[in-house]
């Protein structure tokens, strides 16, 4: 099982001869991900790493078949490719880009909502199933299949507790990074609902950090509808207010979205959070024992 | 990006909101010859941009221009809220009748900007949200469609608004949509509205944040970020100039990773053990050597860092180049201030040894090379 | 039964305190139809010919039932108003307002499609069943009811054929006015639709005029599907082309939209089309004995 | 309102559209001068808002100078399809390897706009979508999402293009767009948009109508509007200043009427009896004596007019007003054109009456007036 991605995804890669959308071309098809074209305007007809470059979305789709997307394409440029995706007919996009202006974001988003489509990101790492599919740009080594499902705001974070529950020997279903903006497009509650219809996942790991209520969202939907463990840490306790801390979501406004207010919300909901990254695998083994 | 108050209201004045007559001064000499030419009792407001001006002493009334003089004196150069004050608004007095409230911003959980009119204005409104939520009318903008005048006017009348005021106020509440889709407006408020003894409607105050990542299409703004750079310290400009994202805090542990959430994790380890962060710097995925040297040369000329704590997960970034930049970095700054770096993942083994060769100590797991950190500084302090 | 409008209609009169909505208001009022409330932003609380005014009509709908409304604010303000009657939930509007701009009118109907609500016009004189609902601007007295359905891009001259009609003792079961401008809601086909329903409807009317493509729309419609007799006229066979003449719809533009188009398209698809518009009741006689 | 080709380009050039270099000049010597800064090969190009002016000898070209001294002279005064040239519009001649078409209007029956692209340029892009229409590529635009820059790709890619041609012309047709959003354009061209010899797209020609009635939010056009009319006749200016829909015809019958539509009919049923209509003039919905009067004297201050045909049918129009300003326009003017007046509706027989007690018989049948109008009219042209 495991969620959004698995060995049937066909994806393509938009923006596939820049420099990252070349660089992670390479690294997914060594792990394994069905890339079947790229997309570059303008640059059709050559190929990079073998696959075969097109001007758009529906020309590549003409020649393949592919039911997802990964978008590397600038921030400037990122929403058109996005719609140019969800207009294609795919079912999946994940966006890498980061620094997209939150109107494009916005608008992108709800096309792809009333079009049934999933959004992963942006400022993402992507998502991958170990063993299956990597649409992401997380080093896929340090992932191993497992029963426990993990969604994200971070990055490296991510990798940092991934990696420490691969060493304690806890595999993955599915690592989800949801995005570092304010505005994304499948936020925690949704990934909890995937994971909930995957019986695959025995528990989930979530990675929160301060802004926003997403977490508090999250927290209230696991109090009401979710019944799988959930062991979670939150990023940005040491945060002064109003800073931006580099994602553009990391910024805490006045008394909402402090990393206090949503660990209350998780533990309120019966969620272990936990202090140190390294804890998670601990609890983990108290859980699942 | 935020704008000052006098920024966001000359915005206003391009579309046809109300805002109250004055002008900005750098000097008291400046702000008197304002009153004067205005002949009639004025605000004069301190331009910061922190919020709770008015309760800490930033606006301030005077009926004569001596007055005008006196408080300028005082507000120009002091410190409100850590923030010091460069320039003060001179604006007419108004005669308030009403205060009210109209914003836009961006809901998160929603995913789209949602309008928000309140007719309890003048006050905290959060505050009122929390105390008064019945108060709060708050009306989601479809991200296709956009928002309509119609949405306006059902808003402002549920404020209770009628007749002339209602359309007035709808129509400022729209031109702030306007405002929002124009100039790529994370946060766009007036508070308080005002309605004076004389009927009108103004906007005494203005809130503007602007989508810094939509900073690309607004030209219009590169003066406004070069005034903004004045304000940051050395090495926060240093940083902004280098892309790195680099916050300035009151600790004596430096910290350097890439990544916001693992260096937000970071900072929160050495909380844990009981240290006290110097800054959040996040070199961000894929750094280059250079991109290290800067950041590490940035850290270090914080004269209150004691330690820096390099925390670096290898995954599109190469810890080799990680530790070349470090190596360069110290080779360049010629400096004595310990490191604890923490270094795993892709070409791991490589950048460990190039830091070993130079006698660095690298450690495996982050909550043990804050735990190091720490007990250096406190070490340190301590001798 | 009858189309569009009937005794069931409970309209609202937005821009009813102008000049226009309040003169028009009060012949409605004489006319039997059922106004039950007027819209004028900043004059809630007013009346009008005994109509109460509100600010929206959100709250006019809250204090009265109705699913119509009539529309006569200027043209810059038109499509606010169309939109927020869409919202509200009514079923029909009618946009008497003339020089709406292309954009505005484009963006209003196709919002109004989604909705399922129909747009008569805009730049139209309105609709009437006689005897049951006038919602438009034309003098009642000409209108009898009876088995004719009248539809017309026109004002004045569809005056002058209902009143032809009239006098030649064939009354009508509605009238529609579908509107001088390009863009349009109801259009000739879509009226035709509702007419191909109507069992009190025999014959069909159809007045045209130069410019755009819409009668030869119509003539394919008819010719494919429309069951009933239909009888024509097209004004504007002597126009010179590219003149605007009135309309903004009538303008003809190179080989397209000429009468000589129009009417051939619609004598093709078996239309009885006649050259003088007194000739109308003369061709019913025919068809309809 | 339809631009000139020049002021089309102008506003190509402020969204960034290539268009060839060059200038526009009123007499020959400004033409000769721009001829001569550019120092290379120009086009000469009358600016006449008529189509199919290259086949009529609006479009030339010059090597030298002093040929374009020439053709100026020769084109400005001139006239193309009976509209004379006040301007001519001096441009680079561009090297074409290949010649394109882009464009964006209004479809009525899909109730959008539509773009539209073809590799088939520079000829009349009509014949082109009969006699090639599988060079014609549509994309109907969504009215709420609006046109993106991935649709412009799918349409240049179709007609061929591709590398950086497909980027160059992609970006121009988005931009077209633009212009449309931005500008309210019910129409904007570009026949041909041509490829140069050395690899350049540039917009050889520009066509742009803005919506008429979209130009109270486009002050910008004030000045062009005010030039427009500077073209009009006495008659047309005088009736576009009373806003009165008129357009004159070449015949000796006028006609005055209230209702486009009815206005049109009037004028055919003139035709349809051998009659030559001078005029389509609709007083509108609702008119009052003084727009009745205006209109009148506006119809006969036309020389050829031998008579009047009126055509009112009372609806929201009352009978009575329309009599009252025949009866002033008619002493006002001391006129000897016979009137032929048909009035029914609201009203009528106040109507009436006040004509007849004035001497102006009034019928009942539009279709009999039509043939009265015409007897007189062969009438006075026999006497």
């Amino acid at each position: 099982m495991a969620i959004l991605v698995n060995n049937k995804t066909k994806a393509i890669v938009q923006g596939i001869t820049g420099t990252q959308g070349s660089f992670h071309t390479k690294l997914m098809l060594e792990y394994g991900t069905k890339i079947v074209a790229g997309v570059t305007p303008g640059k059709g007809g050559q190929e990079v790493h073998g696959v075969p470059v097109y001007d758009t979305v529906k020309e590549a789709l003409s020649e393949h078949d592919a039911n997802a997307s990964i978008i590397f394409v600038p921030a400037p440029f990122a929403k058109d490719a996005v719609l140019e995706g969800i207009n294609a007919g795919l079912e999946l996009i994940v966006v890498i880009t980061e620094h997209i202006p939150i109107k494009d974001t916005i608008q992108m988003v709800e096309v792809a909502k009333r079009n049934n489509v999933n959004i992963v990101g942006p400022n993402t790492p992507g998502v991958i199933t170990p063993g299956e599919c990597k649409l992401g740009i997380m080093p896929g080594h340090i992932f191993k299949r497992g029963p426990i499902g993990i969604i994200s705001r971070s990055g490296t974070l991510t990798y940092e507790i991934a990696s420490n529950l691969t060493k304690a020997g806890f595999g993955q279903s599915t690592c989800l990074g949801i995005g570092g903006d304010p505005i994304i497009g499948i936020n925690f509650v949704e990934a909890l609902e995937m994971f909930a219809n995957d019986h695959e996942t025995k528990a989930v790991v979530l990675i929160g950090e301060i802004g926003g209520d997403a977490e508090e969202k999250a927290a209230e939907y696991i109090r009401k509808e979710f019944n799988k463990p959930v062991t979670a840490f939150i990023a940005g306790k040491t945060a002064p207010p109003g800073k931006r801390m580099g994602h553009a979501g990391a910024i805490i406004s006045g008394r909402t979205g402090t990393a206090q207010s949503k660990v209350k919300a998780l533990k309120d909901a019966g969620v272990h959070v936990v202090d140190r990254p390294r804890e998670i695998s601990e609890k983990l083994k108290e859980i699942l024992s | 990006m935020r704008l000052y108050e006098y920024q966001a209201k000359n915005i206003f004045r391009e579309y046809q909101i109300p805002v109250p007559e004055g002008q900005i001064a750098e000097t008291p000499e400046k702000a008197v010859e304002i009153a004067k030419s205005m002949s009639r009792p004025v605000a004069v407001k301190a331009q910061v941009l922190v919020g709770g001006r008015g309760k800490a002493g930033g606006i301030r009334f005077a009926n004569i221009p001596e007055k005008v003089a006196e408080i300028a004196s005082q507000l120009l150069g002091s410190k409100i809220k850590g923030v010091e004050v460069r320039k003060v608004l001179v604006e007419e007095k108004l005669e308030i009748e009403r205060e009210l409230y109209l914003g836009i911003t961006v809901d998160r959980s929603a995913r789209k900007y949602v309008a928000i009119a309140s007719s309890r204005g003048g006050v905290d409104i959060e505050e009122v949200a929390e105390e008064h939520p019945e108060e709060i009318i708050k009306h989601y903008i479809d991200p296709l469609l956009g928002f309509h005048s119609f949405e306006a006017r059902e808003m402002v009348k549920k404020m209770g608004l009628r007749g002339r005021d209602l359309i007035l106020a709808a129509d400022i509440l729209n031109k702030l949509w306007k405002i929002v889709e124009d100039y790529d407006a994370e946060l766009v408020e007036i508070n308080p509205l005002v309605k004076t003894r004389d009927g009108k409607i103004i906007a005494a105050d203005a809130r503007l944040i602007i989508d810094d990542n939509a900073l690309f299409r607004h030209s219009e703004f590169k003066e406004v970020l070069k005034s903004e750079k004045r304000e940051l310290n050395e090495r926060e400009l240093k940083a902004s100039e280098r892309g790195l994202a680099y916050v300035e805090l009151e600790g004596d542990i430096g910290i350097i990773g890439n990544g916001a959430g693992l260096v937000m994790a970071t900072l929160d380890m050495v909380s844990l053990y009981g240290g006290k962060p110097a800054n959040f710097l996040d070199v961000g995925g894929g750094a280059d050597p250079e991109r290290m040297e800067a950041a590490l040369e940035i850290v270090l000329s914080n004269p209150r860092v004691k330690v820096v704590f390099i925390n670096i997960l290898g995954g599109i970034t190469r810890c080799d180049w990680m530790a070349k930049g470090i190596i360069e970095a110290r080779e360049k700054i010629k400096t004595r201030v310990p490191l604890v770096v923490r270094m795993v993942g892709t070409l791991e083994e490589e950048g460990k040894k190039i830091l070993e060769e130079a006698g660095i100590d690298v450690l495996d797991s982050m909550e043990e090379a804050a735990k190091r950190a720490v007990e250096i500084s406190k070490q340190l302090a301590g001798s």
